[in-house]
This record gives structure tokens, C-alpha cells and sequence, in this order.
């Protein structure tokens, strides 16, 4: 049953999509882009995805937006100069043809998908008493397809990589993004006193209901990571240089012991990242436990951007 | 009383396509800021009655998610902000 | 009692209702920033606020209940000190350009 | 029409918008901007045919639903580093053209 309140997203979703490809001006299409990731977490409410709804909150509503707005906000003053630069009209019109197309097709291809959908539900439900967790999108994450979520914490790691290699030479070891200049005693610096200590709890939350309810690590990470940058931007923290032995260590930590797990899955269950059915949660439960501050300091320095500021002495 | 709520809820959303107008229409940067605060807040309500309404308890942990984040966004600007006087 | 609880939730949450249609109404129609930012957090938050106590009465079970206020609680503290930081912003000269 | 067909074709028309932003706006930021609604669309579209296949009591397909939230994250990570690309362009050119220049050939 369609209520109004899907209609409304729906044109919503549409109207800021829109807005972000036509406005004039580079900060508007990201202030309308944040708005459209904030929304996007009440249409996954409304597809049951749940455990999608509080990732797109946490990263497209707050980290996603964090990046994109500082970003505009430093590049604003020579704007100017680059909305002189415009698309000439024949390409617009093939611009308008091709998405047309893309959109119309994809349009038949939702409205003719087969019915009834072909679904994995029923496997992931009988199979999941065997790994010990109530939620059935943890039990994919983490036992039928960790190798996804391996491959991902390595991605990120990639692509921590990838922002730390565009450091200038003089830079690098340094600390990550410009120098924050902050006032202790400022409101900011209130503001991240009470909130950042409540924000970890509720990262913790999330990250422990996972096991049996909506919520998990990613979501987790990100809640903390996020005070963490809180505590950055207020001047109570500052960024690690990205030489110490401490923060590469913990980078690596998590894949690595999510690997040897999986490696002493080839000799006690068969397979690699088999788990033997009677330790299957507190592996999975231990797994989590090591990607989590992995997935916090990763997140919190892709945020962070490349390494600018010179090594003190 | 689903029907009340799934109403209050479309309600409260309409007020905040409404303010939305603010990012079209600007004119500052803070303006437009406002708008996507105005959503935070607007898209909080918009959840927990969305959530009572549908019988569903993971929405209020959405709904905290965002409120601990919303601001975020906001935040960053104020800090990137570029400084006139400076 | 189901009857006198059910009359509150309709009661605080219209007038929750009432209070963001204000607060848009403010955010569209106030002449310039600063008085378009009080319209915004404080119509707003009161609007989330009565939002949540009508919703207390249908929350199962009193940890519900809290967690409802607590994320009142939460947007009170961000949105007021965010919108100081916004102020100082606009007052520092991120005015119109 | 279910909310599922309905977010669906949204999904679609979402594709479509950001591809013809992706090509029109010259403003890299503005590109990145574009690739990451045409990720949501996708994303979204993904959630309806999850939405489609609930079964065994569950609300959505659980696969798909774990991959999107593997599909956010890492489409994070991607914008994280376009992010600071754009940047290091902007730091070492002073401008924001991605136009090649004009004595190449």
C-alpha cells in the first residue's frame, strides 16, 4: 500500500536530485545533496531495509556530507572562475537523450522484474540458527559472506592509502587535513564535551545490538568516528601523524586478525572463513570486536583528507 | 490512531519539503544550511511517528543516529567556513 | 484510560505539527539570517519536543520511553549550540554574497 | 503499485538525473556530487528487488541488503578520495578545470 508519505518522499528524492544537477552554484547542489542523504534513510525505513536505513543516517546523513561541505567551503572563493567554463548545448542534448534512455530502461526493467522475486531469505533463516546471531543481515556480513566484508576492510584501506599517496613530500608522516585552529573554551568545544561521550555510547549500542538486532559495526564506527572528528574540529583532539607505529598497527589489526580466523577456518572447518559450528558467535562476536577500531580510525582519517601539515620536530 | 499518526507524520514532511525552498532560494551559504537542520529535525519527527505508526522499534534507533549526526554536517561548515576578517 | 491517553497523544502532536508548520513558515518568510535561524531551532525543537511527549503514551515499555527523550534531548543540545555556531558565522561576514 | 515499485522507478529516474549532471556540470565537485546520486539510485534500486524477494518472515532479502550495506561504505571510501584528489588538483593548480590544457594536443 502506497501512503502519501511515500509519495511525498518519492518527489521529494526527485526535486533534490534535480537541484543537485541544475543549481548554479557548487555549495548549493552539496547543502541539497545533504538534505537528499538525510531522506534517503526514511525511504529505507519504508523498503524494511533497517539495517540499511541506520548506515545511509550515519554516512550518507553525517560523514558523506561532513566531506563534501568542507570540501565546497574551501574551494568557494575561485567559484567564479569555473562557472564561466560551460557544457555547450549539443552536448547537453545528447546529455538529456543518453540519461533518458538509461532511466527509461531501467524504468522497464523495474516494472517487469520477476514475480514471484527470487529470494535468499529462506536459506539465510535456516542456516542462521548454526551461527548463533539473531540478525539475519549480521549472519550475511559475517558468516556467509565475510568474504565480502574482509574485501571491504581492505578497500578502505586502499583507499586511505590512495588519499594518504597525495600527500606533498615535505608532508609526509604528518598530520592529516589543514591545521585546525580551535578555542578550547569555545562553544564547539562545549558542544563536543557533552555530546561526544554520549555519541560513543550510543556507538557502542549500535555496535552490540547488531548481533540480534539492526545495527553493527559499520554503523558503530561510524557514530564513534564521527565524535572522534567532533572532538577534532572542537581542538580537544588532535589528528595522529600518519607515521605512528600505534595507528598503522591498529589499521592493519582488524583485517589481520579477521584473516587468521579465517585461515584456522581451513583447518578446524574445512574452508577458509568457515567457523566450527559450536564457537560460530563468539568468532563472529570476536571478528567484530577487531574490525571496529579498524573501521573508526580508517573512517575518521578518510574524513581527515591528506596528510598537508609539516612533521614537528 | 495509525491513521492519525501516519497523517502527522505526511504533515510534518510537508513542512519540511516547504522549508527546503530555503536551499533553492539561499541567498547565504548559512541559509541553506538551515534548510538541511530543518530536515534533521523535520526527518527525526518524521521517523519516530513513522516508526510508532508502523509498529517498527528500529526506527527510533535511525532516529537517534540522526540526531546525533544531523548536526554533523552542519558543524563542518561553521569550521570550513571561509573567514572574511582573517 | 486507553481513551484519556490516546486524547493526549492528539492533542501534543497536532500542536507539534502546529509548531514545525511555524517554524517553515519563519524560515520562508523572515527578512534576513539570524531571524530565520531563531524561527528555525527554536519552532522546530519545541515542534519535536511535543512530538515525543505524544508519543510517550504509545512507547512500549519505560526504557522506550526514555530513549524517545533522550533523542529530544540530544537534537535540543546540537541544534541550540549549532545554530550559536551558525550565528557566529553569519556575523563574521558569511553573510549574502 | 507497491512502495517497493514505487522507490523502484524513483531509483531509475534518480540514474538518470545524476548521469546527465555527471556530464553536464563541469565543477568537479559538482561531478562527484552527481556519481553519488547516481550510486544512491542504484543502491535503491537494489533495495527494491530486496523489498520484492521478503520471505520466511523477514522484511527484505537479507543478501542484498548486507551488500548495500558494504556498497554504502565503500562508496564512502570512493568519495573520500575523489575528495581529496580535487583538492591536491585545487592546492597545486590554483583552479578547479579538469579541461585539458591548451597547448596539448
Amino acid at each position: 500500500m502506497i501512503t502519501p508519505v511515500d509519495i511525498g518522499i518519492a518527489i521529494l528524492l526527485l526535486g533534490l536530485a534535480v537541484w543537485t544537477a541544475f543549481a548554479r552554484a557548487a555549495f548549493a547542489a552539496v547543502a541539497g545533496f545533504i538534505a537528499y542523504g538525510l531522506l534517503l534513510a526514511l525511504v529505507w525505513v519504508r523498503l524494511n531495509a533497517h539495517d540499511v536505513a541506520l548506515t545511509e543516517a550515519a554516512i550518507g546523513g553525517g560523514l558523506t556530507g561532513a566531506l563534501l561541505i568542507s570540501a565546497a567551503a574551501r574551494m568557494r572563493r575561485i567559484e567564479q572562475a569555473t562557472n564561466t567554463e560551460r557544457t555547450g548545448l549539443p552536448v547537453r542534448l545528447l546529455a538529456i537523450a543518453a540519461s533518458a534512455g538509461v532511466a527509461l530502461a531501467l524504468s522497464v526493467c523495474v516494472l517487469v522484474l520477476p514475480d514471484p522475486a527470487p529470494s535468499l531469505a529462506h536459506p539465510t533463516v535456516l542456516n542462521q540458527e548454526a551461527t548463533g546471531v539473531g540478525n539475519p543481515v549480521t549472519a550475511v556480513l559475517l558468516a556467509f559472506r565475510a568474504i565480502d566484508t574482509l574485501l571491504e576492510a581492505i578497500v578502505l584501506l586502499i583507499a586511505l592509502i590512495g588519499v594518504w599517496s597525495l600527500a606533498p613530500e615535505r608532508a609526509w608522516g604528518g598530520r592529516p587535513g589543514p591545521r585546525q585552529v580551535a578555542d578550547p573554551n569555545g562553544k564547539l568545544a562545549w558542544l563536543a564535551r557533552v555530546l561526544a561521550p554520549i555519541g560513543l555510547v550510543a556507538g557502542f549500542y549500535v555496535f552490540w545490538v547488531g548481533a540480534d538486532f539492526p545495527g553493527g559495526k559499520f554503523q558503530g564506527a561510524t557514530i564513534i568516528a564521527s565524535m572522534w572528528l567532533l572532538a577534532q574540529m572542537a581542538g580537544l583532539a588532535e589528528v595522529p601523524p600518519i607515521g605512528r607505529t600505534w595507528l598503522r598497527v591498529g589499521l592493519v589489526a582488524g583485517p589481520l586478525i579477521f584473516i587468521a580466523i579465517g585461515l584456522a577456518g581451513t583447518v578446524t572447518a574445512g574452508a577458509f572463513l568457515a567457523y566450527p559450528v559450536p564457537f560460530a558467535k563468539p568468532l563472529i562476536i570476536a571478528i567484530e570486536m577487531a574490525l571496529l577500531p579498524t573501521l573508526v580510525l580508517v573512517l575518521g582519517l578518510l574524513l581527515a583528507g591528506t596528510p598537508a601539515q609539516e612533521l614537528s620536530k | 490512531m495509525r491513521e492519525f499518526l501516519i497523517g502527522a507524520c505526511g504533515f510534518v514532511l510537508a513542512t519540511v519539503i516547504l522549508g527546503l525552498i530555503r536551499i533553492l532560494r539561499g541567498p547565504a551559504d548559512a541559509d541553506r544550511m538551515m534548510a538541511t537542520l530543518l530536515l534533521g529535525t523535520g526527518g527525526i519527527a518524521t521517523l519516530l511517528l513513522l516508526g510508532a505508526a508502523i509498529g517498527e522499534r528500529a526506527a527510533v534507533d535511525v532516529a537517534l543516529t540522526l540526531a546525533l549526526l544531523a548536526a554533523f554536517a552542519a558543524i563542518a561548515f561553521t569550521r570550513a567556513a571561509p573567514r572574511d576578517d582573517a | 484510560m486507553k481513551l484519556a491517553f490516546d486524547l493526549w497523544t492528539f492533542a501534543t502532536i497536532s500542536a507539534g505539527a502546529f509548531f514545525f508548520l511555524a517554524g517553515t513558515v519563519g524560515l520562508l518568510r523572515f527578512p534576513d539570517t539570524p531571524t530565520r535561524l531563531h524561527a528555525l531551532t527554536k519552532a522546530d525543537n519545541l515542534g519535536l519536543g511535543l512530538v515525543v511527549l505524544g508519543l510517550l503514551p504509545q512507547a512500549d515499555g519505560v526504557l522506550a520511553g526514555i530513549k524517545l527523550v533522550c533523542i529530544w534531548l540530544l537534537v535540543l543540545l546540537a541544534a541550540s549550540s549549532v545554530s550559536q555556531l551558525i550565528a557566529a558565522t553569519v556575523r563574521r561576514g558569511g553573510g549574502p554574497r | 503499485m507497491t512502495p517497493a515499485t514505487l522507490f523502484g522507478l524513483c531509483a531509475a529516474a534518480l540514474i538518470g538525473v545524476g548521469l546527465y549532471g555527471l556530464i553536464v556540470n563541469p565543477h568537479p565537485l559538482r561531478k562527484i556530487v552527481s556519481f553519488n546520486v547516481i550510486g544512491s539510485g542504484v543502491f535503491l534500486m537494489f533495495g527494491t528487488i530486496a523489498r520484492r524477494a521478503a520471505a520466511a518472515g523477514l522484511g527484505g532479502d537479507p543478501v542484498p541488503q548486507a551488500l548495500l550495506i558494504t556498497g554504502i561504505v565503500v562508496a564512502f571510501s570512493a568519495t573520500a578520495l575523489a575528495v581529496a584528489l580535487v583538492l591536491r588538483l585545487f592546492e597545486t593548480t590554483g583552479s578547479l578545470s579538469l579541461a585539458a590544457d591548451a597547448d596539448d594536443p
